[in-house]
């Protein structure tokens, strides 16, 4: 079975259903018990959807957007629209209505599946201004039931209609596997729109052969079978998401398991215990705080254990996984360790069965990073990107440290320009940005190099490290370079702090705005009877700033041990009153910040931080509830100095 | 301030964390209303006043109680009784193997006066609840519910107290009834002079008689404020008296997912 | 199968009926253990009316009690310092259960008091045996000032003799009966410990010390359990054997009602005589010993009919 | 600690539901059951095993049987001693009537017989419950014990009134009467115990336990659900009995070799009921803890004051004993009301649940 023959997604899945015939394909969680399909179960129900959908009219080069948590259906429509020609267009579950109706509107959108009713009733909202969905499928039937409106249909019906189509015309079934072999793949296999940190966001237009190359790439590198298994946990219009629970799939033939709900994903997860792991650094970090905020409510002897086997392996647990020399009496605390603490931990995360995890999408922090190595668990950092079919570089085995992003990976040519700004050249590049040539002109170069927009340079050690976005990249007045994200990731290792971010740009010296942690501060506020009602009275008490001082001076403490970073110690420093959130479009819906959009509204405070004769700053934000009602979140916030050595 | 919670935490069992930072205020003289669903802690605060809670292996574990500006919480039942903070339980609690008279007279068993001064009370309670008068002599278990709530009130009122804890006086009770009983403790209130603290799920009736309204939400106070307030804050009018905008909230088209409330701002 | 029918049914009531001093003799000695079964069964009603728990310690209580009094006097202590020291015992004691049991199972299901007091009552054979020797005890009944000694009386041309001993226990019995059964209905602090049977947190709620009340009814209990001790120690040996005969309380108080005190006096009666009668007219016949179960078995059929005893409180559950 | 449930999930609803969902339940009784069988018959001396495993094992049927009644369907039940009585004295008579057939099929029979009367003292609870019911089942303890004593037909008229366990053999070997060996005697009640805890824990799963665990938390509501009251009740008594019967002919075939009626008196009930209490009501495992314990405590006092020397009167050890004993039941009820069944489950909750608190 020569790789040529099996060069579309849908040829994958036939030859799937035929060699992995009993192979589990997929799992969800339903009503408490794993409900499984396999690989020849998986084909079946794709038919059925595909020529259900073609009976709704749906043809080549339509747009199908499909909105939800991790559904196996949800998953077969985009096969099952590869199959007619049609472009699948995942989009962001968490989203607000009219946040839909403007990628909806712009990519030109006729058919919509809706996983539930939630998702349904923003789509009948858009409906109202944008007339061109043709219909809406829906998977979760719960309370659209009563729902009057023809053009809504559950995929149950269209799935019916496909099988019943299937029973009438013996040949319809194998029609559709003579068009699926004609398939070709130089065709679109999808458009995801990026979560655009920079401005509005981008539809990406990935072609087949791009997206197979960087599935091949990722099997290879995790060495992937039909026997792995993994959890598909992530937004599905993710480039994360898509090439590891969709495409990688495919090629290799691993599970998919889908938990029950978003809320129970970790719980799904020590059940199924998957064997390769990819988030972004957002999980890792609530890990961190999860088990941190436990472990201070834990009686005395285990804290006191956890504690004392923590120090052994942040010491020594990193060499012990590379397994460097290490002291006998270091090795011998790391196995007692092993047994008391690392693998009940490693079982209560849902890591016990895990050969590999990645981290991508945004620089993680390395106190966070060392801190899963030293607990034994093979975490590896990775750079990609959603124009290169995500793999652009990955850190090979033994060669792993925590502030680098690896090497470029086998096919990949990269280069530097002179303003430092990271290109590659990748056979998973992507064809355009969907009906948007100007951007698409910038962004790819005639020879075929693409600008990654992040700024990065080499190592010694030949691995390439990601300084920041090339537009967030800022100098300081004295010149020195000024790297936002290097600084809140260190902030961020803290519990206590949720999100920060930094300014520094065009400015004397560096500070920072904080969001804290409701979670860590709530349960810390509980211990030392700090009386709050709400999250804002939180945020203001004058203790939490005191706590969140301590942070900021281990950090600049830190900063300063380095010649280079010295220059970067934060000198004042204040508390948000809300959270940031993706609803008011302060972070995108992979939680990253959006930069241009913060310094704009919250210009008040930051011009307040660098003028020393102020230490109170009013301000009043608009904000919008969950539902999409606006309301107003108005404070007067503290502003505090923090000396620097 | 005839009563002061500061940020008292209530655990049951050692582990079940219920009140987590409570703190209210009752004045001298005032009616003051404690609103929640059921589970939200509100008969767990009262118990907490009245220190019932060491009984049901629930204790105080942090913060404290001001009753007239001594700290009770951790003395006993009776201690309290005397000094004139009485606890009418949910659900009535009347002694049904006992008529409704030896009811009243086992309210006055902290009083040290003589039989005939507990008499004059025991016609104070009667003028207050005249339908008690008419079956004191009938067994509290076979009485209706109204008349054992009447029961369990005037049993509270026969030891003289200065502050009464009411638990959901409405439960189960018709609402001509409930208003009937809201009625007579206000005139408590005005004439007696006794500072009334009620825990109601009926926020309807609640703010209609107290002054001062406290929200709670699984353990924590997450509102406060003036009756009237209360009674046109926009949340509160959403979730406990179920009015979205002007009109009533129509039911037939609930969601399948929930709002997540916030209480910001 | 006749003359078995004759034997249960027939034969018998011939057998009264030929000598009726021997009836009356069966009688009297039927009356005589119902008042001390009336007597134990009282211990149990006072601390059922108090806190609606079924105190199975309590026949233990009673050899305690005794066991305590002979054991002092064999120590050379004067009768009636030893009767004192006795009840200071017996106030120890209550105070201790209150602390030890009451209180921390304060809000337990009934199952559960009634197998913390069965512990008790494993808890005092243990310690009793372990301070006083296990054997049995003669009671000093002279000491005492009981009257001992017998008269004769001549009833239907036959005689039948009665126990000094036993007419005093008999009056002592319907004394303690009637002085508790004043108590209980007319004075507050009985109103206050009925209300702790029926809802002991509505009773805090009022003020009513749980402590005070439950030390109290113990305290009583302890009292006439020593009563009780004194007599049946006069007239069998005190020994721990007691205990099992103390079971046969649980017939009494079915009959008489768990909270009614005239009725255990009543139905204490009832199955005392009832036992004798049996064993003397239909048990011999069947080898003897039947006192052992009759009682049980009389409790049964009244149970049949009225589930909640002669004159115990109407069961009320509401949901 | 031991504990790793990653990977383990369930695709069907009876996998679900299983006797021990988690892998690592399953492992730890795999090699208890081994120990069990391979290791304790040859390695223990015959003073272990009579006075301490195999007494251990009979106990905890009869504590299983009083659990059904009182821990699941909250019967209060004083009349094991007598229930044990009856199978004891039915074995007996069903072996002098037909010797050549197998001893064990007999002692499982017996179990029948002392079920269909413990089906007839049942009765009463129709009417009565609670405290009330106490008084059926003191009656039967009193009456069966009156009737041990009473008729001689059941002793074969042997003069000491004693019953006498004959030699039965079992695939060739004896394994009751005088020349059975200690390891022959526990692997037989080994596996009749396995068997019988199997089936209990079984039945306590599945809609009886159901019907009994409503019987005795709320019998109004299980009654107004549409559980027949009676019926619950009459199962719970069958069954209990059944596993009393069974417990007294193995105490006597596979123990004691011989035994008087007051081997089956109201001290055994209530020794039983304190091993249903220490061990934890409502629970098959708690059921042999309770009996290790409770059977194996005078032993101990007996032990420790021996090993360290001090001279102690046997009666004082039985004194000690029950002292103990009284003072252990209140600690129970007030430190875990559930008994050493919950404190075991605690500890498994933890270890799941290690190293965070919740």
């Amino acid at each position: 079975m020569s790789h040529q023959k099996h060069d579309t997604f849908c040829k994958l899945l036939v030859r799937n259903a035929e060699v992995y015939a009993h192979v589990p394909a997929m799992r969800e969680k339903y009503l408490g018990i794993w409900q499984v399909w396999t690989w020849a179960q998986v084909l079946d129900e794709v038919i059925a959807l595909s020529l259900g959908y073609k009976e709704f009219g749906v043809k080549e080069g339509d747009l199908i957007a499909i909105i939800g948590n991790n559904r196996p259906r949800l998953y077969w429509t985009m096969c099952a629209a590869q199959a007619l020609g049609a472009i699948p267009v995942p989009l962001y579950q968490d989203a607000v209505a009219e946040e839909m109706r403007i990628i909806l509107e712009k990519a030109g959108v006729t058919y919509v599946v809706a996983e539930d009713q939630e998702q349904a009733d923003k789509v009948l909202q858009i409906q109202g201004s944008y007339k061109e969905i043709a219909h809406i499928f829906y998977d979760e039937k719960r309370g659209l039931e009563k729902y009057p409106i023809e053009g809504l249909t559950s995929l149950d019906e269209v799935q019916e209609r496909g099988r019943s189509l299937q029973n009438e015309d013996e040949s319809a079934r194998q029609k559709w596997l003579n068009d699926v072999s004609k398939g070709a793949p130089k065709s679109v296999a999808i458009i995801l729109y990026t979560s655009g940190t920079t401005g509005a966001s981008k539809g990406v237009v990935l072609t087949v052969a791009s997206l197979m190359w960087g599935a091949r790439v990722g099997n290879k590198l995790s060495e992937m079978t039909e026997k792995d298994t993994v959890m598909a946990f992530l937004p599905m219009a993710w480039v994360g998401d898509h090439i590891f629970s969709y495409a990688q799939s495919l090629e290799a033939g691993f599970c998919v398991n889908c938990p029950e709900s978003p809320e129970t994903a970790l719980a799904d997860r020590r059940e199924v215990g998957p064997t390769c792991f990819f988030a972004p650094p957002r999980i890792y970090e609530n890990l961190i705080t999860l088990t941190l905020v436990r472990m201070h409510d834990a009686g005395q002897v285990k804290r006191l254990l956890f504690n004392f086997f923590l120090d052994v392996a942040q010491r020594v647990g990193g060499n012990v996984l590379n397994n460097e020399t290490v002291r006998f009496i270091d090795r011998l605390l790391y196995m007692m360790g092993k047994i008391i603490i690392y693998t009940p931990l490693k079982n209560r995360y849902g890591f016990s069965r895990l050969r590999v995890a990645y981290t991508a999408g945004e620089a993680i922090g390395p106190d966070i990073f060392n801190w899963f190595r030293a607990l034994g668990i093979n975490l590896k950092q990775f750079y990609g990107q959603t124009e290169a079919s995500v793999y652009v570089s990955m850190q090979p085995d033994g060669e792993i440290y925590s502030d680098s992003v690896g090497k470029p990976v086998e096919g990949v040519e990269v280069m530097l320009n002179e303003s430092g700004e990271l290109l590659y050249r990748s056979p998973g590049a992507f064809k355009e940005y969907y009906n948007n040539p100007q951007t698409t002109s910038v962004a790819k170069t005639e020879e075929g190099w693409i600008h990654s927009g992040d700024a990065a340079l080499f190592d010694g050690r030949g691995h390439l490290r990601i300084m920041d976005r090339a537009k967030d990249l800022g100098l300081l007045n004295d010149g020195k370079v000024f790297p936002p994200k290097y600084i809140e990731n260190k902030l961020k290792y803290y519990p206590e702090i949720k999100e920060a971010v930094a300014f520094g740009h065009h400015r004397d010296y560096v500070t920072v705005m904080i969001n804290i942690d409701l979670l860590a501060v709530g349960s810390w506020a509980e211990r030392h009877n700090v009386h709050y009602s709400s999250y804002q009275e939180l945020a203001a008490n004058p203790d939490v700033y005191a706590m969140i001082l301590r942070c900021v001076n281990l950090v600049n403490k830190d900063l300063a041990t380095d010649y280079f970073t010295s220059h970067l110690q934060i000198k004042r420093f204040l508390i948000l009153h809300k959270e940031l959130d993706a609803d008011d479009g302060e972070l995108t819906h992979t939680s990253k910040v959006r930069r241009s959009l913060i310094n704009e509204r919250y210009k008040v405070l930051i011009d307040a931080l660098y003028d020393p004769s102020k230490t109170h700053q009013f301000i009043r934000v608009e904000m919008t509830y969950e539902d999409g009602r606006k309301g107003i979140a108005e404070g007067d916030l503290a502003l505090w100095d923090v000396e620097v050595t | 301030m005839i009563l002061e919670l500061d940020s008292i935490d209530v655990v049951y069992d050692h582990v079940i964390q219920v009140l987590k930072g409570v703190s209210l205020q009752v004045p001298r003289r005032g009616i003051v209303a404690l609103l929640g669903g059921n589970g939200a802690g509100k008969s767990t605060t009262l118990k907490a006043i009245s220190t019932l809670l060491q009984f049901e292996r629930g204790e105080v574990t942090k913060g404290s109680i001001l009753f007239d500006g001594v700290r009770v919480e951790h003395s006993t039942p009776d201690e309290l009784v005397r000094r004139g903070c009485v606890h009418v339980m949910e659900g009535r609690r009347c002694f049904e193997h006992l008529t409704v008279e030896e009811n009243l007279l086992t309210g006055a068993f902290t009083r040290k006066e003589g039989s005939s001064v507990i008499a004059d009370d025991l016609e104070l309670v009667y003028g207050y609840f005249p339908d008690l008068k008419l079956s004191r002599h009938s067994l509290a278990g076979y009485v209706s519910g109204g008349i054992q709530q009447m029961c369990a009130i005037g049993r509270g009122l026969m030891a003289r107290p200065r502050l009464m804890l009411l638990d959901e006086p409405s439960i189960s009770l018709a609402p001509r009834v409930v208003e009937e009983v809201f009625e007579i403790v206000q005139k408590l209130n005005h004439e007696q002079g006794v500072s009334i603290l009620i825990a109601e799920q009926n926020i309807n009736i609640a703010l209609k008689y107290a002054s001062y309204g406290y929200v709670l939400e699984n353990g924590r106070v997450v509102l406060d404020g003036e009756a009237n307030e209360l009674r046109n804050n926009e949340d509160i009018r959403e979730f406990y008296l179920g009015i979205a905008g002007e009109h009533r909230k129509s039911f037939h088209n609930v969601k399948s997912y929930r709002r997540r409330k916030r209480w910001l701002a | 199968m006749l003359d078995i029918l004759h034997k249960i049914f027939v034969g018998p009531f011939i057998e009264m009926s030929h000598a009726p001093d021997l009836l009356v003799q069966v009688l009297w000695e039927g009356f005589v253990s119902g008042t001390l079964y009336a007597l134990i069964a009282l211990g149990f009603v006072l601390i059922y009316k108090a806190s609606s728990v079924f105190n199975f310690a309590q026949g233990i209580m009673v050899v305690f009690s005794a066991l305590t009094l002979v054991g002092l006097i064999e120590m050379g202590l004067p009768a009636w310092l030893a009767l004192l020291m006795t009840v200071g015992v017996m106030y120890v004691l209550a105070v201790s259960v209150e602390r030890t049991i009451l209180l921390p199972l304060v809000n337990q299901s009934q199952s559960t008091m009634i197998m913390a007091t069965i512990g008790l009552s494993s808890f005092l054979i243990g310690f009793g045996g372990f301070i006083f020797g296990g054997e049995p005890k003669s009671m000093p009944v002279a000491l005492l000032g009981i009257p001992t000694g017998s008269m004769q009386f001549s009833v239907f041309n036959g005689h039948i003799n009665i126990q000094n001993l036993d007419l005093a226990a008999a009056v002592m019995a319907l004394v303690m009966v009637t002085t508790l059964g004043i108590f209980f209905s007319k004075t507050r602090i009985g109103r206050a410990l009925r209300a702790v049977a029926d809802d002991h947190q509505a009773a805090l709620s009022v003020g009513i010390t749980l402590k005070q009340i439950w030390v109290i009814v113990w305290f009583t209990a302890g009292i006439v359990g020593l009563t009780t001790g004194i007599f049946w120690g006069a007239r069998s040996d005190v020994s721990f054997s007691l205990q099992i005969i103390a079971l046969k309380a649980l017939p009494v108080l079915i009959l008489g009602g768990f909270t009614s005190i005239p009725g255990v006096f009543i139905g204490g009666l009832i199955i005392g005589i009832g036992e004798q009668l049996f064993e003397y007219y239909w048990g011999v016949q069947m080898g003897g010993g039947t006192q052992g179960w009759v009682a049980y078995m009389i409790a049964l059929l009244f149970l049949w009919v009225m589930p909640q005893g002669l004159f115990g409180e109407k069961i009320i559950e509401r949901i | 600690m031991f504990y790793n449930e990653v990977g383990q999930f369930k695709t069907s609803y009876r996998a679900d539901q299983a006797l021990f969902p988690i892998r690592q339940d399953l492992i730890a009784l795999g090699v208890f059951l081994i120990f069990l069988y391979a290791v304790v018959p040859f390695t223990f001396n015959n003073f272990w095993l009579n006075t301490v495993v195999i007494p251990t094992l009979i106990f905890g049927v009869a504590t299983i049987g009083l659990n059904i009644l009182t821990g699941y369907a909250g019967q209060l039940s004083f009349g094991t001693g007598a229930f044990m009585g009856v199978g004891a004295y039915t074995a007996f008579k069903l072996t002098t009537y037909f010797p050549e057939i197998n001893i064990v099929i007999l002692i499982l029979t017996s179990g029948v017989t002392s079920a269909a009367i413990g089906l007839f003292f049942g009765i009463p609870s129709l009417r009565i419950k609670g405290l009330y019911l106490a008084v059926a089942t003191l009656a039967a303890q009193f009456f069966l014990e009156w009737v041990f004593i009473q008729m001689h037909w059941l002793n074969n008229y042997s003069e000491s009134g004693a019953i006498v366990a004959p030699t039965r053999t079992l695939f060739g070997v004896a394994i009751t009467g005088p020349s059975a060996t200690a390891s022959a005697r526990y692997l037989v009640v080994l596996s009749i115990v396995v068997l019988l805890t199997w089936i209990a824990a079984n039945l306590v799963r599945g809609r009886f336990g159901r019907s009994w665990r409503a019987v005795r938390d709320m019998d109004i509501a299980a009654e107004l659900i549409g559980i027949s009251l009676f019926g619950a009740k009459l199962r719970a008594f069958a069954v209990s009995s059944f596993y009393c019967g069974v417990s007294g002919a193995m105490l006597v075939f596979f123990l004691y070799g011989a035994a008087e009626p007051n081997v089956f008196d109201i001290n055994r009930s209530f020794s039983i009921l304190f091993m249903v209490i220490i061990g934890g009501l409502g629970s098959i495992y708690g059921s042999f803890l309770g009996a290790a314990f409770i059977w194996n405590l005078p032993i101990i006092i007996r032990l420790i004051p021996l090993a360290l020397g001090l001279r102690v009167e046997p009666v004082y050890t039985e004194f000690l004993t029950s002292m103990i004993e009284g003072a252990l039941i209140i600690s129970v009820l007030i430190v875990e009301p559930r008994g050493f069944a919950r404190l075991w489950q605690i500890a498994r909750e933890k270890l799941r649940l290690w190293p965070f608190p919740y």
